[in-house]
């Protein structure tokens, strides 16, 4: 038989292998970020959420200024505000119960301490005493990551070996606008998928990394639409609405808990402040762009809808901000102390056990400071 | 007591048997990487292990090395004991940055609330003829990095004592696998492997009194070949095998360098910058009166690793081992 | 004004910075990939193209055939036969203009044939003699990539160079289906699309990345869905139909040459042979898949639609075949001869001008190489 | 002829004039980065850049760092100059296979046929307060890596003198900048830049007589205060700036030590596997018996670098280099 001849034999199909692993429409987020407050849906939010998530948030923007106000006192190394943010912030901590593992990012003090690590022990890392401060098997929480989206694969495997272990845990890993540019992003998120990881991916998308706003970070429709080239749904939501992200994030918590896999949740809100104390962020943008933001504070927003359905009144707003004062004069007092300092801890956690040449180098230090010792005792003045 | 019979195993076997028995013996030890499943590793390291302990104790990944490694710290956090394939160690690079910034760290960052107890496995070095990529020798680039341990094993009980050590330690742990012993034989019994020396203790491989060669993975035979052929030349070498490159012994190094009065260090990685600077400082710093001339070096030339046909001119040999040890300033001693 | 008498006054509106920065509905791919051979539109496919191609997949496999024959005689230290996926090879090159640029994976030894480059110098990396043997400027095409997707943000950088210049040149960078994991991957779409460069995306999804299949890969409808989380158009074609690649690639070429930007272009092709010759495929997958995707060989579909047009016959079949031949008898006899080998070259690129430190090791292997040739001469066998 | 007012300019300003400088001479060289454009930079070493070229020639990047170098590596294959600026030292690792299996090998791999000159800007070091990940000494890694020039400056006049040499260069060049010289001043015309020795010698900065104090970068002006301190002690010490790790000046760097037959090696990076050791077991090979005294090395502790609250522990400071040159065994002299 020729070639000529079998053709008519030949039908057209698709090439064997090929076969659509998921139906790409229920992945593709919304057009438009989802919003509770505001809208007709506000009503039936939960009261007893919408007191916590306000108090919390109330808590959070007084800690993000009592931090910021650290740092100029000399107190804290460096402080990257989230204020602006808190709504994602409190809603990330809230979303999760207690057996869940939260991995943030540098910027993520409030979430850390909403989910209730020490607020002095969560500022080890930006006093620089230490570089993590609290311990992470305490409360479920991750290290601060400072380097960008690295954290993300560890919330993927932390999420997978739960599963493999039995547990019904969930990991919750936050990450900013730029950090989804990193290769680590991709592959969390691809492992994430083909693992089925009971993982949520929270983007806060604050318009800017650094100075580098978004249009120079992708050109993407919207970060929540990398999701689909994983295979696992993405949603968009009003950052600054903390009803509508707790919604969001709670939903997607459920299903990964209930074994649906991952989600990739695009949270769209603003950094107010500059990057952190050290940085000026008139270089970068324009005060108006500030300024329309701050009518869509996520606190006003928050305190508009329980005021309006008399959910709160004056001495309710009275007592959430005494106690954000409360904690914040606790801060305040307890970061004015000099933290506990042993030059000798460097040596102790290298390895289980110090090598040799770490015994010789903690000796090596422990003369010179017994020698510095004298020297300030033998010091007449 | 019964007397087993002792067949020849292979370097290669004996990792195999090792991971093997780490999983029997603690659920907790978890395989992957690359084609470690299926497959069993293209070197076929991991052979079996899928079939006998499921795809969720030996896991096939996603090609993605910073993912993998970064997905291993994860399952450390919540108490499993990742061993990590890299499937060569040109293509552990792009985990560089888990590495080093998470892996070696996050034990100190904590003050050692979360240990991480990993062991990646990165078959190294070259003489197998792989192209481009496929022969690097990156132990300098490890050693520099404090919280890891470098381990790699030169025979085949080490093989299997050191990665059993390896698994069972709560550091993490870079385990080196010299990919041209793969194949290397030795009488070993599985099923009654030889104890061995712990990590961080290297061990005389060949007692002598002329000088010490110190070396360590792949460049081991090298060093006992040239300590035999050296006879002839009336040297009566030492060799010592470093095992682990981190913790260093400078005990047993410094001891036996104290003896001989003479040192060569021979090594596969290029030499600036690789681990025969280190070595040659720390002994010069401890016995420099009982040295009768430098330590010199061996090491691979200053360039990336060469193509297949021109790699026997890269490796260190031999005849160079030779070279160095006669220019140890012999006269100088008379 | 309390924040209950504010209410009123306020609108719900979208968060200030949020605007769709593009419209996703035309970048996602179609469900099923593209096809023309064996459908009514093949009719309309230029016979001079169809000619050219055809030439090009029976060399291509003729090429993949001979190098497979020659790791066997120890001539090659190993090949990665790309039989079964010769469409995507000789598309992806004839897809380009001249002054365009080609970075193709480690598998492509095809498409850099087909581009111009000498059969003998595109083996040089897997023979052994050197890394790469052809002069990446003369043909426009980059070093074969042995680490997967790396090559990607080079392709990037170039287009992206060309486009600063003033240079309407393109880059087409090649990757298969495992290398899309990969955070290189990631980042050199993501630079691509931001700044719009001139760059075409070929992902051969030959189903498997070694032993791994694609399923084990990812989770997404399509690798091309990836496209959408990066702004650009996502496009999914057969990528056994020599003519839909070249469509496909071809258009994408043209829309970075006008300024358009990236495209991703999946090609679901597979993999006939084993990996490598080193590898065995056994291990991992079942003959009757081979079997069922041989019945949608690329040759043959080529050939069907060339004959059943009357653009060949017997004659012509056996001319192509015959230059082929041709072709794979020069590469044997010339792969049969000792490659010139100076080991001094070793020192010579490694910087512009050596090191002191690799002039002194340059003479040392000189000198051993003296006392070699010595040896040998004095030598009395 | 003109008299110039010399005023002082910091090694920040001489850094930003040095690439403002090469860019107006060549329309090839691009700068790119984390923040170089409109911000000029964490460090604002690339301010003005932005507003005096373009965008298209000072670049804010998307933030991933493999993706920054590896277009920079495109770019320079298609004739462009890209000057990359990595954030912090720390944050270069993620591009790590970037550099090593392709910046460092490209040129080498097409037998020069594709050179690529890249300059990788990396901030280094600590002693600036910074937390985890912004104060780390990477340099052993990159001199391990044949292929790439390493090169750091250590004063006003090298900073802009070495940044033009290395842009200049056809090679690549991890050009290693100290975060805590930045704001260092020194007497410096940006108009009329004082002519520096090329990439690869050393400098005496200091001569002296009793010992050699070799060092580069953050720890040269530690060991000039040393060196002045040392008088009181009787001892005059000898400095050596390096300047370039690779090409490593032997030359310069061992007719010091034949001179003085003592030395000590000063630098910030951990001391194992760290540079010092290469350093020192080069000089001692080379120098054998002109050594009074084993070379000795003074370097950070073999642990992750400090936070800020413990970094002047850890830090080599002028104390700790007169305690080794105290150990260099001055008795035995006598
Ligand atoms: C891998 C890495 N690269 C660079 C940096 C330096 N850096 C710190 S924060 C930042 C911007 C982060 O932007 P984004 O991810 O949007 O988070 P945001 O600051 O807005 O919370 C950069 C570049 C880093 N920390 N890690
Ligand atoms: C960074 C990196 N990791 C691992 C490897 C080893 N390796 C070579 S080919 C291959 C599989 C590649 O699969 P795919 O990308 O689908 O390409 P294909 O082989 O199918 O053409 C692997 C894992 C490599 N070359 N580079
Ligand atoms: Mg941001
Ligand atoms: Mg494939």
């Amino acid at each position: 038989m020729t070639v000529m001849e079998q053709r008519g034999a030949y039908r057209p199909s698709p090439p064997p292998a090929w076969q659509p692993r998921t139906d790409p429409a229920p992945l593709l987020p919304d057009a438009e970020p989802y919003r509770v407050l505001g809208t007709d849906t506000a009503a039936k939010a939960d009261p007893e959420l919408l007191r916590r998530l306000y108090a919390q948030v109330v808590r959070g923007r007084r800690y993000n200024t009592q931090a910021t106000a650290l740092t100029k006192q000399g107190r804290l190394a460096v402080y990257p505000s989230s204020t602006g943010q808190e709504a994602c912030e409190v809603a990330a901590a809230l979303a999760l119960e207690e057996r869940d593992w939260l991995f943030p990012s540098y910027r993520d003090t409030l979430a850390v301490v909403a989910r209730g690590v020490d607020p002095v022990e969560t500022l080890t890392l930006l006093r620089g005493d230490w570089h993590n401060g609290y311990d992470p098997h305490t409360h479920h929480v991750a290290p601060l990551s400072t380097p960008l989206a690295t954290q993300l694969p560890h919330a993927v495997g932390l999420a997978h070996a739960a599963r493999l272990k039995g547990d019904d845990v969930v990991a919750l890993a936050m990450v900013g606008d730029g950090g989804t540019s990193e290769g680590d992003f991709h592959e969390a998120l691809n492992f994430a998928a083909v693992w089925q990881a009971p993982v949520v991916f929270l983007v806060q998308n604050n318009g800017f990394a650094i100075s580098v706003p978004l249009a120079k970070q992708t050109a993407a429709p919207s970060l929540a639409h990398k999701a689909v080239g994983y295979g696992m749904p993405g949603r968009l939501v009003d950052g600054n609405d903390a009803v509508a992200v707790h919604e969001v994030l709670a939903d997607a918590v459920r299903r990964a808990r209930a074994g649906g896999g991952p989600t990739l949740v695009e949270a769209v809100t603003y950094r107010m402040e500059a990057h952190t104390n050290a940085d000026d962020a008139t270089r970068y943008r324009e005060d108006d762009e500030v300024e329309a933001w701050r009518r869509h504070d996520p606190l006003q927003l928050l305190e508009r809808e329980l005021t309006a359905r008399g959910l709160l009144d004056e001495a309710a707003i009275d007592a959430v901000r005494q106690d954000a004062e409360a904690m914040a004069a606790d801060l305040r007092e307890r970061m004015n102390q000099d933290p506990r300092l042993d030059p000798m801890d460097l040596f102790d956690h290298v390895y289980a056990e110090p090598t040799a040449q770490l015994r010789e180098q903690r000796a090596l230090l422990g003369t010179e400071l017994a020698a510095e010792q004298d020297d300030q005792e033998g010091d007449p003045r | 007591m019964t007397t087993v019979a002792v067949k020849p195993a292979t370097m290669a076997q004996a990792l195999t048997r090792a991971m093997r028995d780490a999983m029997a013996a603690d659920p907790a030890v978890h395989v992957m990487g690359e084609d470690v499943g299926t497959l069993g590793g293209v070197f076929r390291v991991t052979d079996g292990l899928a079939a006998e302990f499921g795809e969720d104790r030996c896991t096939d990944t996603p090609l993605a090395e910073a993912g993998i490694l970064g997905a291993a710290v994860g399952m450390a956090m919540y108490g499993l004991r990742p061993v990590v394939e890299m499937q060569f160690d040109a293509f552990a690079y792009p985990a560089f940055e888990q590495l080093i910034s998470h892996v070696s760290r996050m034990r100190n960052r904590t003050r050692g609330r979360m240990p991480l107890p990993i062991t990646v496995r990165v078959p190294y070095g070259g003489g197998i003829g792989g192209v481009e990529h496929h022969s690097d020798s990156s132990e300098a680039y490890y050693m520099a990095t404090p919280g890891l341990h470098v381990v790699t094993p030169a025979t085949v009980a080490d093989a299997y004592g050191l990665l059993r050590q390896a698994i069972a330690s709560d550091d993490p742990v870079v385990f080196l696998e010299p990919k041209r012993l793969y194949w290397s034989k030795d009488a070993w019994n599985a099923d009654h492997p030889t104890e061995v020396e712990p990590i961080g203790r290297a061990v005389v491989r060949r007692p002598g009194t002329s000088a010490t060669l110190i070396t360590y993975g792949p460049s081991l035979p090298v060093c006992m070949e040239a300590a035999e052929a050296a006879r002839a030349e009336g040297w009566d070498l030492e060799v010592v095998d470093l095992r682990s490159l981190v913790p260093f012994d400078d005990e047993t190094v410094c001891a036996s360098v104290r003896r001989t009065g003479r040192a060569v260090v021979v090594h596969e990685s290029t030499g600036f910058g690789g681990p025969g600077g280190e070595i040659a400082a720390r002994i010069t710093e401890r016995c420099f009166h009982h040295l009768e001339a430098p330590v010199l070096r061996v090491a691979g030339f200053d360039l990336p690793y060469p193509p297949p046909m021109l790699e026997r001119h890269h490796l260190p040999g031999v005849d160079r081992v030779l070279d160095a040890v006669a220019r140890l300033q012999w006269e100088a001693e008379n």
